[in-house]
């Protein structure tokens, strides 16, 4: 072994390096609760700008949840949308800047309660927009309420005794519901809970930017993440439990893939 | 048999010590610390850094994105 | 110049739109102002000035997409009625609390609820004193003819663009229904320059721009909550707007705006037939709201008649404007229905004259 | 002068447009004009209506209750807008229309039997025409040549081969008005 | 009576609820009111009273469930904040249309737009003048203690089922995070009687009941607006409610409400320390507006200032009330800053007493 | 023939009386347009009211669009909800009177368009209502627009030369949508253009009704209908119209039904 | 064989003469009026009284539920 | 007698809830109190807040910029709160969770080192109790046994058998407090 002795100091240089966080993320601390699944995906959509070179042609629209101020992390153009309107603000910027790429980022709450509407049309209408859907199946930043992707039996501070159907609903499948309408073009389920799922993540949101330029629909991939704060759990066990309860529900996959 | 070195280089004071890079790392060689940092969390560090490869798995999931990852093959 | 033609208020609406070179019309069908998509939908924009329009899915997503297309930087106008506008209160408060520019016309109808089609007045408060939320102002004009519907969309989008603020013209259904002849301006080219604060990509000789209301430090809130407070200021030092129609030997007032002070000016031709003399001043800009001018009345006149198609809404600006100096009553009409000249004059005399 | 018109029958009769005619014959004429329609649902099927004012002066309110003329084309038509004749008035009908006659003995009554004048000419989209043409006989407000410059001006520019025949119409309803009651 | 417990304002607003019998609860999470609905759905209400508790998609189907349920002549709640109730204002002025009862409360925070989740008084004018479209009033309550959330929901429901009116309690961030102690009333039964003009099924022995605002007839719905009109004369004629605070002797009125007014009190105190005279006028009902009762102590006082936690708000009603007969101005904070009470002394001072 | 002779007069009493119609329809006449499928649907729901017997057990819902005066009509007890707000209405009379049938009667506008979320929302949730939709592909009341459901190349006042995807989006078959929700109990599609076609609405309607004392979730009818005005129809061509254009797209038949 | 005969009533003032009930009659003995009713709109009324089986179509189809239907076995 | 305190620290640290026992206690002992917490997302993870009046009179406003006595958990709070206490006023700090400590000479200054002794005592959650009970000897606001009865009040019922671990702990820090500075 000490044949082969190199310290960390001579490792550590320029020629070595192999990963580092883009520029594309400011230096500004993210906000997130330790283990947040959003900041993950920040880091994506981020590298994913800076592998395309299309830092001067995206704008984002951020949602209200938790990543209502990821317009403090992303080093390009960002307008904050009201609770749930995310893809009308994103509808109305890509109309009159169609030469752009614009991107919604949107919580469970904003997507797939408030936003039901917006999200449904702008879908159906085939918007070319790229949807990013976090789904942490509840409501992070107002202290961990019901989402309406909150599983059944699952606990938060409006269903304390587990979500019971008959008084909450039956959770909703907001990316099955979509991939049916005739404007997306590729809509996929990821999640970020581990390194292998991180990466094809990357893969499929990539796929979800690249495809915006052939203008033919709505590119829509849900993350399926974890609320560690919400959840009352530490970050590891929270990935844990995601594994177990979120993505037999919740499975993941590409739902719609263009025809070659 | 060429093998592979790796290190990597945590900004402490960016690490909220969640602990997920500890999980991810298939060689389990970070732990946290036990001493804070600035704003009071355990971050995360190194046990064995002869043993890390340089996968980068430790990076890829961090959600701050505060690990920077070096690699040679020798 | 060219000229005359004839057309609805609505249509006049639509067409100045075009010609002011509007980049954006986002808007949810509802009586008494459909026809303004309609017209826009049948120009074919996206073959001529490439002008966008949209029909939305509702009020809601309307005037969010406005807040993006306006966020871009561009010109954009949403219509609607009561209800509609009700459902945009959110959104308003956003572009008001984003410093977002745009066009929102209320073409009137009675409330409240789903209420009458039928024209009415009785917006007055939500338009002027804010229906959203937080401390914000809405720039208000009220045209009261089919040319100053058409003439006060570009001068809606100047007051925008000028304070980043969003402007409303506030008319109703008479007057979005009426045609009347009407000259427009010529074609303006839509702007092909972004303001400093668009979102618009971030090129590499700029920072990255972001547009938000959000401020979770209350001082900072408060620092902008200041700031827009100035600008208020600003607003009605130099932007007031209004008109005096036979005030110089007037001895008592009507106070109204759009249809309401069209109607008037036949009560004053009435009530100067039976020797009365009235005047009339006609506010444009009901936010700012022009209290000093009207303060400046008291002097001559002997009392102010507020007139309008509503329970009595504007009338509590007037009485903040006389600070009593003189008598202010109210005379309104409601539900649809529009006064006639007689019953005004018959008012100002119980309610003023003899009152 | 101020002239201020009702024209009031069934959706479909052709009542708005022949107002927007009235007034783009007074534009021609350097007039002020108002036009102001009943809108909303209640126009499905049911009656419709507009009040059209000519003026030289400046015209203050479009919405009014009482009027120089009336020009009815059915009978709800008669039945509202009949007693908001002025006295001395003018009151223009179809005589196919209604089935029961007016009763004002104040006003100035004429009839013009516009349905049956219509199937007679080539097409019944020229009843609104015929009325018109009645009108003017009784009014003279304008120079034919102002109302046909009016009629080219409302009409879309792929209807205006059909002016002649539109013209011939309102010759036929000058023709065919009958005087009923007049007063003085 | 039961003894003291120490609960935050919020849930405070939640246990009253539950023991005025309230039958529905339909509402979506904000911040810094989302406790309510939490502390109902810990109430396991399904099992105890019955009542239904359900987190709505959003504050706009909330405010149409309330519809839905008042209309069934239910007890129903719905709490929110500014963004939420700027939704609601469609569906607000729906049921002021119908004559529909509820009870919703704005825990108020800084705007516009997202703005801040601190306390704020800037929602007044959306409260009290109509935020939604049409010609209706909102009956507004302003409570200022833990006590006093509790107190006035059951306040709210009584004025609200005599009148036929939606009402609002106006509070704010401060008074629903507090905590403070509180007595709660013993639990009352839900309602077992229906209303006459509810809809809960068309029996033989009754016509059928529709409940709508809708009036195609302009005429009609101007009688409606009549009808409506005379009821707010007698609710403002009746149910005015305010508190005197160190008047008797005061030489200046501090006029403020909610959190504004608590912290006046201490501000009273520190002036006349040094020597003011000061009192508080506290109106407790914001709309029907203690306009009489202010004006009468224009006959005692020099001056009066309107201290909100907003950009001058309710000071245009105080001044609507004392004709300028006393001076009147606003010292006002905003964006989620409460004031010191020294500062607000201050203000006195520089506005008021020596301006 | 001679022999069977038997004049009008003698046939036209009681005893022979085979259809008439039901005392649950107010006298009023109703507002609608010559031809138009609102007035046969609502005679429908009049008819099951009365066959079922739950005339005071019973609140209907009307929606903002042409039907808004269909409590004028009905004789039971119903309220008018905002435009598109009718599930949530429902929903709110539901919770609220559990042992009642509640139902609602909403446009495409009404119940596709601005009321999407409430839609989806209340049918995730599987709440106790019926809900029936009214989808003439227009905006009938406010003159003939698009509504969510105007077929491709539909003329309407706002797609003035033929609905365009690229300015206007797709069509929203939004009983397809529904259906893949969990809180749906039984959802079908019918029309009301020939006899026949109004006979098998009038089952799937009943069925509708009866399957809510069950309480296993809402039920939901869409009735493919005619707007003879909005379309520039005489209603003769718009029901050959509708069975030409808008059954291919919006195919009739049951499309979710309760496991026996 | 027995024979069936049926009549319709139609509330003339009722009908909007949309015409549905000719277009779903079998037996085609509807038709439009050329008078209209009080509202202005042409009627439907039986040409052919024999004709009628009561099937009851045109009083299914009718939008405004203004036909009434008899039957008899003869 | 009026009392107005600042409690501050870490979420999770149990400052709202020690916040609350003190409440209880006073109104056990017929005070007026109020207890004002920080709110909203920025206690994720960040500092967390509690502003507790106790009073023989009613409480006017709940929000304060300055207070009686300061109670400190960590290092932000430190650098927050320091300035804030009036002179003469009272500082009580954990001196295992701060790296810089008060510098003030105008006031009383107490150190609890309750972290230390919480790993030492049975539970961690013991911490708050340990510094309430240094606060509790310095002040002597209230009898023990009307602290006692407002900890029962503020724990669920469920929590009921922690009560004797917690009053140890309150006597464990009415040990272990030590006085820094004070001041005359
Ligand atoms: C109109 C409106 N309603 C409610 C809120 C309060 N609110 C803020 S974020 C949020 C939900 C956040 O949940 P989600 O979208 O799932 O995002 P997460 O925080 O879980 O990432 C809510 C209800 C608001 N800001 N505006
Ligand atoms: C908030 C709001 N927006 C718009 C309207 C105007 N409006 C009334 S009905 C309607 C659409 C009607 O279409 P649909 O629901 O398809 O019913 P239909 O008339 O076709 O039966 C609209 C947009 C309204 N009343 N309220
Ligand atoms: S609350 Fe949940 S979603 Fe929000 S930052 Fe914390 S862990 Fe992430
Ligand atoms: S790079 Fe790989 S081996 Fe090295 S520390 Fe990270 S996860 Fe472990
Ligand atoms: S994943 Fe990142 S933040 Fe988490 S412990 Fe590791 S280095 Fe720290
Ligand atoms: S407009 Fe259309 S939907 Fe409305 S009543 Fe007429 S035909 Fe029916
Ligand atoms: S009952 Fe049948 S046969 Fe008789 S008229 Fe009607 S449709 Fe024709
Ligand atoms: S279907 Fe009814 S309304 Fe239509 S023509 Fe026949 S009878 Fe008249
Ligand atoms: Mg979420
Ligand atoms: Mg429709």
């Amino acid at each position: 072994m000490a044949e082969n002795a190199i310290t960390t100091k001579e490792l550590v240089k320029k020629e070595n390096l192999v990963y580092q966080k883009t520029k594309l993320l400011t230096d500004d601390v993210m906000h997130y609760c330790p283990g947040c699944g959003h900041g993950t995906t920040h880091r994506l959509i981020a590298e994913i700008v800076e592998e395309m070179g299309i830092q001067s042609e995206i704008i984002g629209v951020a949602p209200v949840g938790c990543s209502v101020l990821m317009y403090n992390y992303m080093n390009f153009d960002m307008q904050e949308a009201a609770h749930g309107r995310a893809p009308a603000v994103a509808t109305g910027i890509k109309r009159l800047l169609p030469e752009k790429y614009v991107f919604t980022y949107q919580g469970d709450g904003d997507l797939a309660a408030i936003g039901t509407g917006e999200t449904i049309h702008a879908c159906n209408r085939g918007e070319n927009i790229t949807m990013i859907f976090i789904n942490n199946g509840i409501y992070g930043m107002t202290g961990g309420q019901m989402a309406p992707t909150t599983l059944i039996g699952m606990k938060s501070s409006t269903t304390p005794y587990g979500r019971e159907v008959s008084l909450a609903g039956n959770p909703l499948n907001m990316t099955d519901l979509i991939v049916n309408l005739p404007g997306t073009y590729f809509v996929s389920r990821q999640s970020v809970h581990t390194p292998g799922n991180v990466r094809k993540a990357k893969k499929a949101i990539k796929k979800a930017f690249e495809y915006q330029s052939l203008n033919k629909g709505t590119c829509f991939v849900e993350v399926v993440s974890n609320c560690p704060a919400g959840w009352k759990m530490t970050p590891v066990e929270s990935n844990k439990w995601l594994a177990e309860n979120m993505l037999p529900f919740y499975p993941l996959g590409d739902l719609k893939v263009p025809e070659e | 048999m060429a093998k592979i070195k790796g290190a990597i280089v945590v900004d402490i004071d960016g690490c909220k010590g969640c602990g997920l890079c500890i999980e991810a790392c298939p060689v389990e060689v970070i732990s946290l610390s036990d001493n804070v940092n600035v704003k009071g969390y355990h971050y995360s560090y190194m046990t064995d850094p002869d043993a890390c490869t340089g996968c980068s798995n430790c990076a890829i999931i961090c959600p701050d994105g505060i690990i920077t990852v070096y690699r040679i093959k020798i | 110049m060219e000229e005359y033609v004839l057309m609805k208020g609505n249509e006049a609406i639509a067409e100045a739109a075009i010609r002011a070179g509007t980049d954006g019309y986002f808007g949810y069908p509802i009586t008494p102002q459909s026809e303004v998509l309609e017209y826009l939908t049948a120009a074919r924009l996206h073959e001529r000035t490439g002008m966008v329009v949209l029909q939305a899915e509702s009020e809601v997503a309307a005037i969010n997409m406005l807040y993006g297309g306006a966020g871009a930087g561009k010109k954009v106008l949403t219509t609607s009625s009561g209800p509609g506008i009700s459902l945009m209160q959110e959104g308003i408060s956003y572009m008001a609390g984003s410093e977002l520019p745009c066009l929102i016309v209320n073409v009137v109808r009675g409330g409240p609820g789903l209420g009458t089609i039928q024209p009415a007045q009785s917006d007055y408060f939500q338009s002027t004193k804010g229906g959203g939320h937080g401390d914000y102002r809405l720039i208000t004009l009220a045209p009261a003819s089919v040319q100053e519907m058409a003439d006060f969309v570009s001068l809606g989008f100047d007051l925008a663009f000028k304070y980043r603020n969003p402007v409303m013209i506030l008319t109703d259904g008479a007057l979005g229904q009426m045609m009347e002849k009407v000259k427009f301006k010529p074609q303006q080219p839509r702007s092909k320059k972004s303001p400093h604060w668009a979102t618009t990509g971030k090129t590499p000789d700029r920072e990255r721009i972001f547009i938000t209301s959000l401020n979770l430090d209350p001082a900072c809130q408060e620092r902008f909550n200041i700031k827009l407070k100035a600008k208020y200021k600003e607003i009605s030092e130099k932007e007031v707007r209004y008109e005096k129609i036979e005030c110089d030997d007037a001895d008592y007032l009507f106070v109204a705006y759009g249809t309401s002070s069209r109607i008037c000016q036949k009560s004053i031709q009435l009530a100067r037939n039976e020797g009365i003399k009235v005047g009339l001043f006609r506010p444009i800009t009901l936010w700012p709201f022009p209290y000093k001018e009207i303060m400046e009345m008291t002097g001559q006149v002997k009392g102010m008649l507020s007139v309008e198609m509503s329970a009595g809404q504007m009338v509590e600006d007037v009485k903040l404007a006389v600070e009593a100096k003189v008598k202010v009553d109210h005379y309104g009409r409601m539900g649809g229905i529009v006064h006639s000249p007689e019953e005004i004059v018959k008012a100002l005399k119980q309610k003023i004259i003899g009152g | 002068m101020t002239e201020e018109i009702i024209i009031a029958g069934f959706g479909g009769q052709g009542v708005l447009s022949m107002g927007k005619i009235l007034c783009y014959s007074g534009v021609m004429e350097g007039q002020e004009v108002s036009w102001m329609p009943s809108y909303g649902p209640e126009m499905r099927g049911g009656t419709a209506n507009v009040t059209v004012i000519l003026s030289d002066k400046m015209i203050s309110s479009p919405i009014i209750n009482t009027y120089d003329t009336a020009i009815i084309l059915n009978q709800q038509s008669m039945d509202k807008f009949e007693s908001a004749i002025k006295p001395g008035g003018l009151l223009i009908y179809d005589g196919n229309s209604i089935i029961r006659h007016p009763e004002r003995d104040d006003i100035n009554i004429y009839r013009v039997d516009a349905t049956e004048e219509a199937t007679k000419m080539e097409t019944t989209k020229t009843f609104n025409m015929i009325m018109l043409g009645g009108y003017l006989k009784v009014k003279k407000l304008f120079k034919l040549e102002s109302v046909i410059k009016g009629l080219k001006k409302s009409l879309p520019e792929r209807y205006h081969h059909l002016i002649p025949v539109n013209v011939k119409a309102i010759h036929r309803g000058m023709e065919i008005i009958k005087e009923v009651a007049t007063i003085s």
